[in-house]
C-alpha cells in the first residue's frame, strides 16, 4: 500500500527521531522504568501507531515527544531541531487527548481559536476556524458547548483543536477509544483519509490491534517499555519477530501450543502429539522443543486429510463464520481454535482435521520467544 | 417451570419512556439474548423482571407464577450485574455463600454450601481466589466471580447483564466460549443482555432486537441475519456494517449509485415506476471478481479508494458511481488504491428494504429475488452443489 | 489541576515562585500566631500575665486551676462542670440526629419522593436562618417548662445545628452509593431492610463518621444556644464568664480554659481531615 | 450440573401493593420530620410575637398588627444596625473569598512550603469562633496586649475603638473563616481534569491568559459556593462581635442579630427582638435564592452544558 502524501498542508511535515529514549518514574525512592532506551525513525507524512498493553510505555512515549513529560534520557528531533529542553507550546505539534480534553466553558468556536488567540497574535483567528470547520464538515457545531456534543463529535472537535495550527508533527492518544463499534469504523476511515490529505506526520498511540493495522502506514509493537518490532501491517501480522507480537495482534488470537521439530530431508515438521504439521522455517534443529504459533483464520479443514485432529469442545456459528474450540491430545492444557466457513457446520463432539499453510504456520525459541524463521 | 412471559412491560423515568409495553414468552431452559445499542433500556428490562424497578405498567410471570407485585427476593430469580456488584468487603467465598446463606428458598447446611461453591468455582477456574477480596482481583477474575454467584444456586431464571463487556478482546473471546458450554450444560431459562452482535448469534437460542424501549424483531440469529426487518437490525449485526445505498425502481430496473448498481426489479415485490428503494448488501457478501459463477449473481465495477489492513483480511473502500461501498477481500490479493475492481454478489444476498429520509429505519421488502430471506451459506452450497 | 511533576521547559526556583512561598509564609504566621501566643499566655504564671511577653518561665499551674475547685473559688466560673455538660449534651444532640438523620438520609438518597427535596431544603434553610428567630420563642417555651439549662432542652436546640449536618452529609454519600450492591443482596434473598444494614450501612460508615464528628465539633463550638437557655451550661460559655465584669481579670486562666475547649474540636477534625471539605459544604464539594 | 427439580416455582409468593411501597420514604422520614416540627413549631411562634407587644415585664400581652415593624422601620438605630450588617457581610466575604482563593491556588502549586503548611490550613476554623473571640479581645488590649506592642503602637491606640472596631471583628471573621474558602477552592481545583490544563500547555497559552479564559470559569462554582456560606453566615454574625464589642463602643459593631438578642433577652423585649430576626430571615432568605440560582447557572456553564 503506497502512501502517496497529495497536499502538504502550512509548513510541511517534518521527519521524527527518537534516539535511545529512556523515562523513568521517580515515585518513593526505587524509580519505575516506563521506556527502555526506545529508538524510532519516523518519515515525513508517515503515520506511525505505537501498539500495546496498558502499561507498556506507548502513552509515555507519546506524552515525551509532545513535551507534557520530562525524558530522563536520549533525544527527541523534530525535523533536525532538539526539542527535550523546548515546552510543548515550542514543539509546533498537535496533540488529541484520550479524553478529548476539550476547554469545557468554550464553545466549540473558542475552543478551536484558544490556541490562535493565545500566543502570538493571529490576524484572523475566526477566518482560519471557518476554513478549517469546513474541510472538517463542522460548520453545524461551531456554537455548541462539548458537553452536548456526541463523542464522535468531541473526537472530531479535538482533532481539528489539533490542526488548526497546521502543526508539522501530529501526536493522536487513543483517539476512537471512546467510540462506540459503528462511530470507530467511520472515524478510523475518515481519519486515515484525513492524515493522507493533510500529510502530516502522524504518531497514534492505541491498544486496540485492529485500530492500529488500519490506520498505520508502519506501526510498533510494544511491551514492557520496549518495542518488540517495528515494521508494516503486513511485516507484523505475516512475520511476526517473536511470541509476543503473535499473540497480541490478531483476532481471534493465535493458538500457542509446544510441539517437538522433526527434520525430513528438505522439509521441516512439527509433530504435535500423534499429528505432524509441515511448517516453512529452515533453521529449526531436529528434536528441538519449540512453540508453534496457528492463527485460528488460517486453518481450514475442507477436503485436508493430513493435520491435526481433534474433537470439537464448542461450536459458536456467527453466520458470517464459525468459531470452533478442539480439543487436541496433544494440546492437554486449553483447546485449539479455529474459525471455520459459513457452509461448515460443527456440533460438539465432532471430529475435526485441519492444517494450514506451511509459511503461516510460525516457530518460536520455546524459553527466548524469539521467532525462528 | 422455568418459563418468563412478560405483557406490555413499561417503564418511564419522570418523561422519558425507558421500556414501552415490551412482550416476550420465553421457553423453559432456552437461552434468550436481548441485542441493543446503549441505552436501548435493556438493563431496565432485566431490572424490571427481577422486581428491582417499579414498572408502570405490565405483568411479570415466572414459572407460571405472577411475580409483577412480588418483593424481588421471593422471585428466585439470580443476576449477574454489569457492574459486578460484589460486595467489597467479602471474600469470594463469602461472596458466592451469600446467596446460598439467605435461607430465602432452601436452606444449605455448611457442606452442601462448600460442595456448591466447589463446583462452580472449579468450572469457572477460579478455586484458587476463594479467600481474595474483590479490590484484589482482576478484570475477569471478578467477572467470573459475578457469574458464579449466579451459577452457585437453583433458579428459576437466570439474568446476565452485559457480563463479558468489561473484558478485553481475547479474554472476551474465551469467556464468551465457555458461557456457550456452561449454557448448554445448565437448563436453567436464561436472559441475557448485550450490545455486541457477536455475542448474540454465539450464544442465542433467539435474539430480541431492541431499540429505544421498543422491540425491533425477535427470530432466531439466522432469522434476524437472513431477514431484517428493517434497516436498524441489518446494521446492528454485521462489522463491518450492510452497506446501504439509495436507488430508485426506473423502467422494471431497480438503479442505484448513478447508474453503476443496476438488476431488474423482482417481479413478487410489485414495486411501483419510481419507487423509492434502499439497496443493502453487507461486505462480507461482496466477493471480489476471480472466478465465474453461473446465473444468479450481480457484477459492480469501481475503484479502490481506500485498503486498510485487518487482521487476515482487507477492508477495501470502493468508490462506485456516485457512492461508495465496503468490501473485505483476502489480504494476500494485490490493492493498489487507485485500481480498477469487480464486485459480485449473489442475488439472494440483496436486500431490498423501502426508501426513506437517512437516518430514517426503514422496513426491508424481501430480496433481490423476491419476497423471501436471503439463504444461509450451506443452502447456498448445496445450490451451487460444490 | 492534580500537583504535576515538572514540565520540560518549567524551571523550578522563579520569581513568582519564591513570592508565593513568601506569601503562604505570611499567611500561615498571622493564622497561627494567635494560637501559639494563647498556649504561651496560658503557661505563664500569674505574675507574669501583663509584665512579659516572650520571655517567661512556663508552668501548667493555670491549667490545674482552671480543672479543679481553686478555679471555681477564683473566678467564680465552674470550668469544669461547663466541660462535663458540654460532652453530654453534644454527645446527645449528635447521636438523636444520627438515630434521626440516617434514615431519613438514606430515604432522601435512594428515593426521589415527592416530600424529600422540601424536607431537605428545610433543612437547609435551618443551617442558613438567624438563630435568635428559634431561640427566643425557646427561651420564652424552655422557661415555661422549666427546660431551662437542662440537658434535654440543649439535645433539642442542637438539633438546629447537628440534624441539617449529619442528613445532608449523610444524602450525598448515599446517593453516591451504587443501587447495584443492595440489588444484589435483595436478589441473592436478603429482606429490604437486612440488605440495607448488610450492605449500605458498612459502605457507607466513613460517611457516618465524619458526620458525626463535624456535628459534634460545630455542636461543642456553639455559643448562642447556651448562653441564652442555660446558665453557663457550656465551655464557650464559660470561657467567656473568665473575663467577667468587675475586679481582677485572670489573662492566663482564660487563656489555658481556651486552650483546653479548643482541643476537642482540633483532634477531631485532623482526623477526618480527608471528609471535611465534604461536610463543611454539606456535600456540594467532594473532598 | 442442576437438574430440572431444583426450581423452586409454582406457589404464590406474597405480594407487596404498590401502595405499601410508595410510603417506604414517608415512612423512613418520620423521625427527622418529628425534629423538623419541633423546630418549626418555635419558629412559628416566633413569627408570631413579631404582631404582639409581648414583653417579659409587659401585663397585657394584646395583637398590634404591624405596630412592631412602623416601629423598626422609623427608628434609626434599626437602620444604622442593617448598614453595619451589609457591611460586615460583604467585606468580610469579599476578604475572605479574595484571600481564599490565593491561597488556595498557591497550595496547589505544590511546592515543599505548601504542603507542609496545608495540613495546619483549617486549625483557626476548628477552634469556636468565641474562643478565637477572646483570643484577640486578649491581643487587641492597649494595656498589655501583643499587638500593641509588636507594632509598638503605645498603650493609647485601641483596635476596638469606635473607628476601628467593625474593621478588627472583619479582621477577626477573616482569621477564621479564610481557609474555610481555602479548602473548598482547593478541592474544587484539585478536582478539575488535568488533561484541558496540558492542551493549553500545548496551545502555548501562558498562566493569566489560561487562567482567565479556562480555569476561573472552571473554578467558579467552587468560589460561589464558598460565596454562598459565608455570606450568609455573615448576614447573621454573632459570637465575634457579642464577645469582642458585644455592640459596641456605642452602635458601633451592632449587628442585626446582637441588636436582637440585647434587645429580646436582655431588655425582655421579645416582639421587638422577634422583628428583627424575621426580616433578617426574609433578607436571608431572598438572597439564599438568587445566590442558588446563580451557581445552578454557573455550574452548567463551567461544565459546558448551558449553550
Amino acid at each position: 500500500m503506497s502512501t502517496k502524501v497529495e497536499e502538504l498542508h502550512g509548513g510541511g511535515a517534518l521527519p521524527l527521531r527518537i534516539r535511545n529514549v529512556r523515562k523513568v518514574y521517580r515515585t518513593g525512592k526505587k524509580g519505575v522504568e516506563a521506556v527502555k532506551s526506545m529508538n524510532l525513525d519516523i518519515e515525513p507524512g508517515e503515520l506511525i501507531t505505537l501498539l500495546g498493553p496498558s502499561g507498556c510505555g506507548k502513552t509515555t512515549t507519546l506524552r515525551m515527544v509532545a513535551g507534557l513529560e520530562t525524558i530522563t534520557a536520549g533525544d527527541v528531533f523534530i525535523g533536525d531541531t532538539r526539542v527535550n529542553d523546548l515546552p510543548p507550546s515550542k514543539r509546533n505539534v498537535g496533540v488529541g487527548f484520550e479524553s478529548y480534553a476539550l476547554y469545557p466553558p468554550l464553545n466549540v468556536r473558542e475552543n478551536l481559536s484558544y490556541g490562535l488567540k493565545a500566543g502570538r497574535r493571529v490576524a484572523d483567528p475566526d477566518k482560519i476556524v471557518d476554513e478549517l470547520a469546513d474541510r472538517l464538515e463542522m460548520r453545524d457545531l461551531l456554537s455548541l458547548r462539548p458537553a452536548s456534543l456526541s463523542s464522535g463529535q468531541k473526537q472530531r472537535v479535538a482533532l481539528a483543536r489539533a490542526l488548526i495550527r497546521k502543526p508539522p508533527v501530529l501526536l493522536l492518544d487513543e483517539p476512537l477509544g471512546h467510540l462506540d463499534a459503528a462511530a470507530r469504523q467511520h472515524v478510523r476511515r475518515e481519519l486515515k483519509l484525513l492524515q493522507r490529505q493533510f500529510g502530516y506526520t502522524t504518531i497514534v498511540v492505541t491498544h486496540d490491534q485492529l485500530e492500529a493495522m488500519t490506520l498505520s502506514d508502519r506501526m510498533a509493537v510494544m511491551n514492557g517499555g520496549i518495542i518488540q518490532q517495528y515494521g508494516t501491517p503486513d511485516e507484523i501480522f505475516d512475520d511476526p519477530a517473536n511470541i509476543f507480537v503473535a499473540d497480541f495482534v490478531g483476532e481471534p488470537s493465535i493458538n500457542l501450543f509446544p510441539a517437538t521439530v522433526v527434520r525430513d530431508g528438505g522439509r521441516t515438521l512439527v509433530r504435535v502429539g500423534a499429528d505432524v504439521l509441515e511448517v516453512a522455517a529452515r533453521t529449526a534443529t531436529d528434536g528441538a522443543e519449540v512453540m508453534v504459533g496457528l492463527r485460528p483464520q488460517d486453518c481450514h479443514g475442507k477436503g485436508v486429510t493430513k493435520g491435526l485432529t481433534g474433537t470439537v469442545f464448542v461450536y459458536e456459528d456467527l453466520l458470517e463464520h464459525g468459531i470452533a474450540r478442539v480439543n487436541h491430545p496433544g494440546v492437554p492444557d486449553k483447546p485449539l481454535v479455529i474459525q471455520t466457513p459459513a457452509e461448515l457446520q460443527l456440533s460438539p463432539g465432532a471430529s475435526v482435521t485441519f492444517s494450514a499453510p506451511p509459511n503461516r504456520i510460525y516457530l518460536f525459541d520455546k524459553d527466548s520467544g524469539v521467532r525462528i524463521r | 417451570m422455568g418459563t418468563l412471559k412478560v405483557r406490555d412491560l413499561t417503564k418511564t423515568y419522570g418523561s422519558t419512556t425507558a421500556i414501552d409495553h415490551l412482550a416476550i414468552d420465553v421457553r423453559d431452559g432456552e437461552f434468550f439474548v436481548i441485542l441493543g445499542p446503549s441505552g436501548a433500556g435493556k438493563t431496565t428490562t432485566l431490572k424490571a423482571i427481577a422486581g428491582l424497578v417499579e414498572i408502570d405498567e405490565g405483568s411479570v410471570e415466572i414459572a407460571g407464577v405472577d411475580m409483577t407485585q412480588v418483593e424481588p427476593y421471593y422471585r428466585n430469580v439470580a443476576m449477574a450485574f454489569e457492574s459486578y456488584a460484589l460486595y467489597p468487603q467479602k471474600t469470594v467465598k463469602d461472596n458466592l455463600a451469600s446467596p446460598l446463606k439467605s435461607g430465602r428458598h432452601h436452606h444449605y447446611d455448611e457442606a452442601e454450601r462448600t460442595r456448591r461453591i466447589a463446583d462452580v468455582t472449579k468450572t469457572l477456574g477460579i478455586d484458587h481466589l476463594l479467600d481474595r477480596l474483590p479490590k484484589e482481583l482482576s478484570n475477569g477474575q471478578r467477572q467470573r466471580t459475578a457469574l458464579g454467584r449466579v451459577l452457585v444456586r437453583p433458579a428459576d431464571i437466570y439474568l446476565l447483564d452485559e457480563p463479558l463487556s468489561h473484558l478485553d478482546a481475547k479474554l472476551r473471546a474465551s469467556m464468551r466460549a465457555e458461557l456457550k458450554s456452561i449454557a448448554s450444560r445448565s437448563n436453567t431459562t436464561t436472559l441475557y443482555v448485550t450490545h455486541d452482535y457477536q455475542e448474540a448469534l454465539a450464544l442465542a437460542d433467539r435474539i430480541a432486537v431492541l431499540r429505544q424501549g421498543e422491540f425491533v424483531q425477535i427470530g432466531t440469529p439466522a432469522e434476524i441475519w437472513r431477514s431484517p426487518v428493517d434497516t436498524f437490525v441489518a446494521r446492528a449485526v454485521g462489522q463491518p456494517e450492510i452497506n446501504l445505498v439509495d436507488g430508485v425502481v426506473r423502467g422494471g430496473k431497480v438503479r442505484a449509485l448513478g447508474g453503476a448498481l443496476e438488476f431488474p426489479a423482482p417481479a413478487a415485490l410489485e414495486l411501483p415506476e419510481g419507487k423509492e428503494i434502499r439497496v443493502g448488501m453487507r461486505p462480507s457478501e461482496l466477493v471480489v471478481h476471480r472466478e465465474v459463477h453461473d446465473g444468479g449473481w450481480l457484477r459492480v465495477t469501481g475503484r479502490i479508494r481506500l485498503a486498510q489492513r485487518l487482521g487476515r483480511d482487507v477492508e477495501l473502500d470502493i468508490e462506485v458511481g456516485d457512492g461508495h461501498l465496503i468490501v473485505i477481500d483476502r489480504a494476500d490479493a494485490s490493492h493498489e488504491e487507485g485500481q480498477q475492481i469487480e464486485l459480485d454478489i449473489h442475488l439472494p444476498n440483496v436486500h431490498l428494504f423501502d426508501g426513506g429520509a437517512p437516518d430514517e429505519h426503514t422496513a426491508r421488502l424481501g430480496s433481490a429475488v423476491g419476497r423471501g430471506a436471503a439463504p444461509l451459506p450451506e443452502e447456498l452450497e448445496e445450490e451451487l452443489g460444490e | 489541576m492534580a500537583r504535576k511533576e515538572m514540565m520540560p521547559g518549567q524551571k523550578r526556583f522563579t520569581a513568582p515562585a519564591i513570592l508565593g512561598d513568601v506569601a503562604i509564609l505570611a499567611w500561615f504566621v498571622f493564622s497561627l500566631f494567635p494560637i501559639v501566643w494563647m498556649v504561651m499566655l496560658a503557661l505563664k504564671t500569674p505574675a507574669e500575665q501583663t509584665t512579659t511577653y516572650f520571655r517567661f518561665s512556663p508552668t501548667l499551674e493555670n491549667f490545674v486551676t482552671v480543672l479543679t475547685a481553686r478555679g471555681t473559688a477564683l473566678t467564680s466560673v465552674d470550668f469544669k462542670a461547663a466541660l462535663v455538660s458540654s460532652t453530654i449534651n453534644c454527645l446527645g444532640a449528635v447521636v438523636v440526629s444520627l438515630v434521626v438523620g440516617i434514615p431519613a438520609a438514606y430515604a432522601a438518597g435512594r428515593w426521589k419522593f415527592r416530600g424529600s427535596d422540601s424536607l431537605m431544603f428545610n433543612l437547609l434553610s435551618f443551617r442558613f436562618a438567624p438563630e435568635l428567630m428559634v431561640i427566643v420563642p425557646l427561651f420564652v417555651i424552655y422557661n415555661g417548662l422549666g427546660l431551662f439549662d437542662t440537658t434535654f432542652g440543649m439535645i433539642w436546640v442542637l438539633q438546629l445545628v447537628t440534624m441539617p449536618l449529619v442528613v445532608w452529609i449523610l444524602r450525598s454519600y448515599f446517593e453516591d452509593l451504587p443501587e447495584d450492591l443492595e440489588q444484589a443482596a435483595l436478589l441473592d434473598g436478603y429482606s429490604r431492610k437486612r440488605a440495607f444494614t448488610m450492605v449500605a450501612l458498612p459502605l457507607v460508615r466513613p460517611g457516618i463518621a465524619a458526620s458525626a464528628l463535624l456535628a459534634f465539633i460545630f455542636a461543642w463550638n456553639n455559643y448562642m444556644f447556651p448562653l441564652i437557655l442555660t446558665n453557663s451550661g457550656s465551655v464557650t460559655v464559660a470561657i467567656t464568664k473568665f473575663l467577667g465584669g468587675g475586679g481582677q481579670a485572670y489573662y492566663n486562666l482564660t487563656a489555658a480554659a481556651g486552650v483546653v475547649g479548643a482541643l476537642p474540636p482540633l483532634i477531631l477534625a485532623l482526623t477526618i481531615q480527608r471528609y471535611l471539605v465534604q461536610g463543611l459544604s454539606f456535600g456540594a464539594v467532594k473532598g | 450440573m442442576r437438574s430440572a427439580d431444583d426450581t423452586v416455582g409454582g406457589r404464590q409468593a406474597p405480594t407487596v401493593s404498590p401502595a405499601r411501597r410508595k410510603w417506604r420514604p414517608y415512612i423512613l422520614s418520620i423521625p427527622a420530620t418529628v425534629i423538623l416540627i419541633g423546630i418549626l413549631y418555635p419558629f412559628v411562634q416566633g413569627v408570631g410575637y413579631t404582631f404582639l407587644n409581648y414583653r417579659a415585664t409587659e401585663g397585657d400581652v394584646h395583637f398590634i398588627g404591624l405596630g412592631n415593624y412602623l416601629q423598626v422601620f422609623t427608628d434609626p438605630l434599626f437602620w444604622g444596625s442593617v448598614r453595619i450588617t451589609l457591611t460586615f457581610a460583604i467585606v468580610a466575604t469579599a476578604l475572605e473569598t479574595v484571600l481564599g482563593v490565593i491561597i488556595a491556588l498557591l497550595l496547589n502549586r505544590s511546592s515543599l512550603i505548601g504542603k507542609i503548611f496545608e495540613k495546619v490550613l483549617i486549625l483557626p476554623l476548628m477552634i469556636a469562633p468565641v474562643i478565637a473571640g477572646v483570643i484577640w479581645k486578649l491581643m487587641f488590649n492597649p494595656q498589655f496586649g501583643i499587638l500593641n506592642h509588636i507594632f509598638n503602637l503605645g498603650s493609647t491606640f485601641d483596635f476596638l475603638s469606635e473607628g476601628r472596631a467593625l474593621w478588627s471583628i472583619i479582621m477577626v471573621d477573616a482569621w477564621i473563616y479564610t481557609p474555610f474558602v481555602a479548602i473548598l477552592v482547593l478541592a474544587g481545583v484539585r478536582s478539575l481534569p488535568k488533561e484541558p490544563f496540558e492542551a493549553s500547555a500545548v496551545d502555548g497559552a501562558g498562566w493569566f491568559y489560561m487562567f482567565r479564559r479556562l480555569m476561573l470559569p472552571m473554578m467558579w462554582p467552587y468560589i460561589l459556593v464558598a460565596v454562598i456560606f459565608r455570606f450568609m453566615d455573615c448576614l447573621k454574625v454573632f459570637d465575634i462581635v457579642y464577645v469582642l464589642t458585644q455592640g459596641g463602643p456605642g452602635h458601633a459593631t451592632s449587628t442585626l442579630q446582637v441588636n436582637a438578642y440585647i434587645n429580646s433577652i436582655i431588655n425582655f423585649n421579645y416582639s421587638g427582638g422577634a422583628t428583627y430576626m424575621f426580616i433578617l430571615w426574609i433578607i436571608v432568605y431572598l438572597t439564599a435564592q438568587q445566590l442558588v440560582k446563580l451557581l445552578g447557572r454557573a455550574q452548567a456553564r463551567a461544565a459546558g452544558s448551558e449553550a
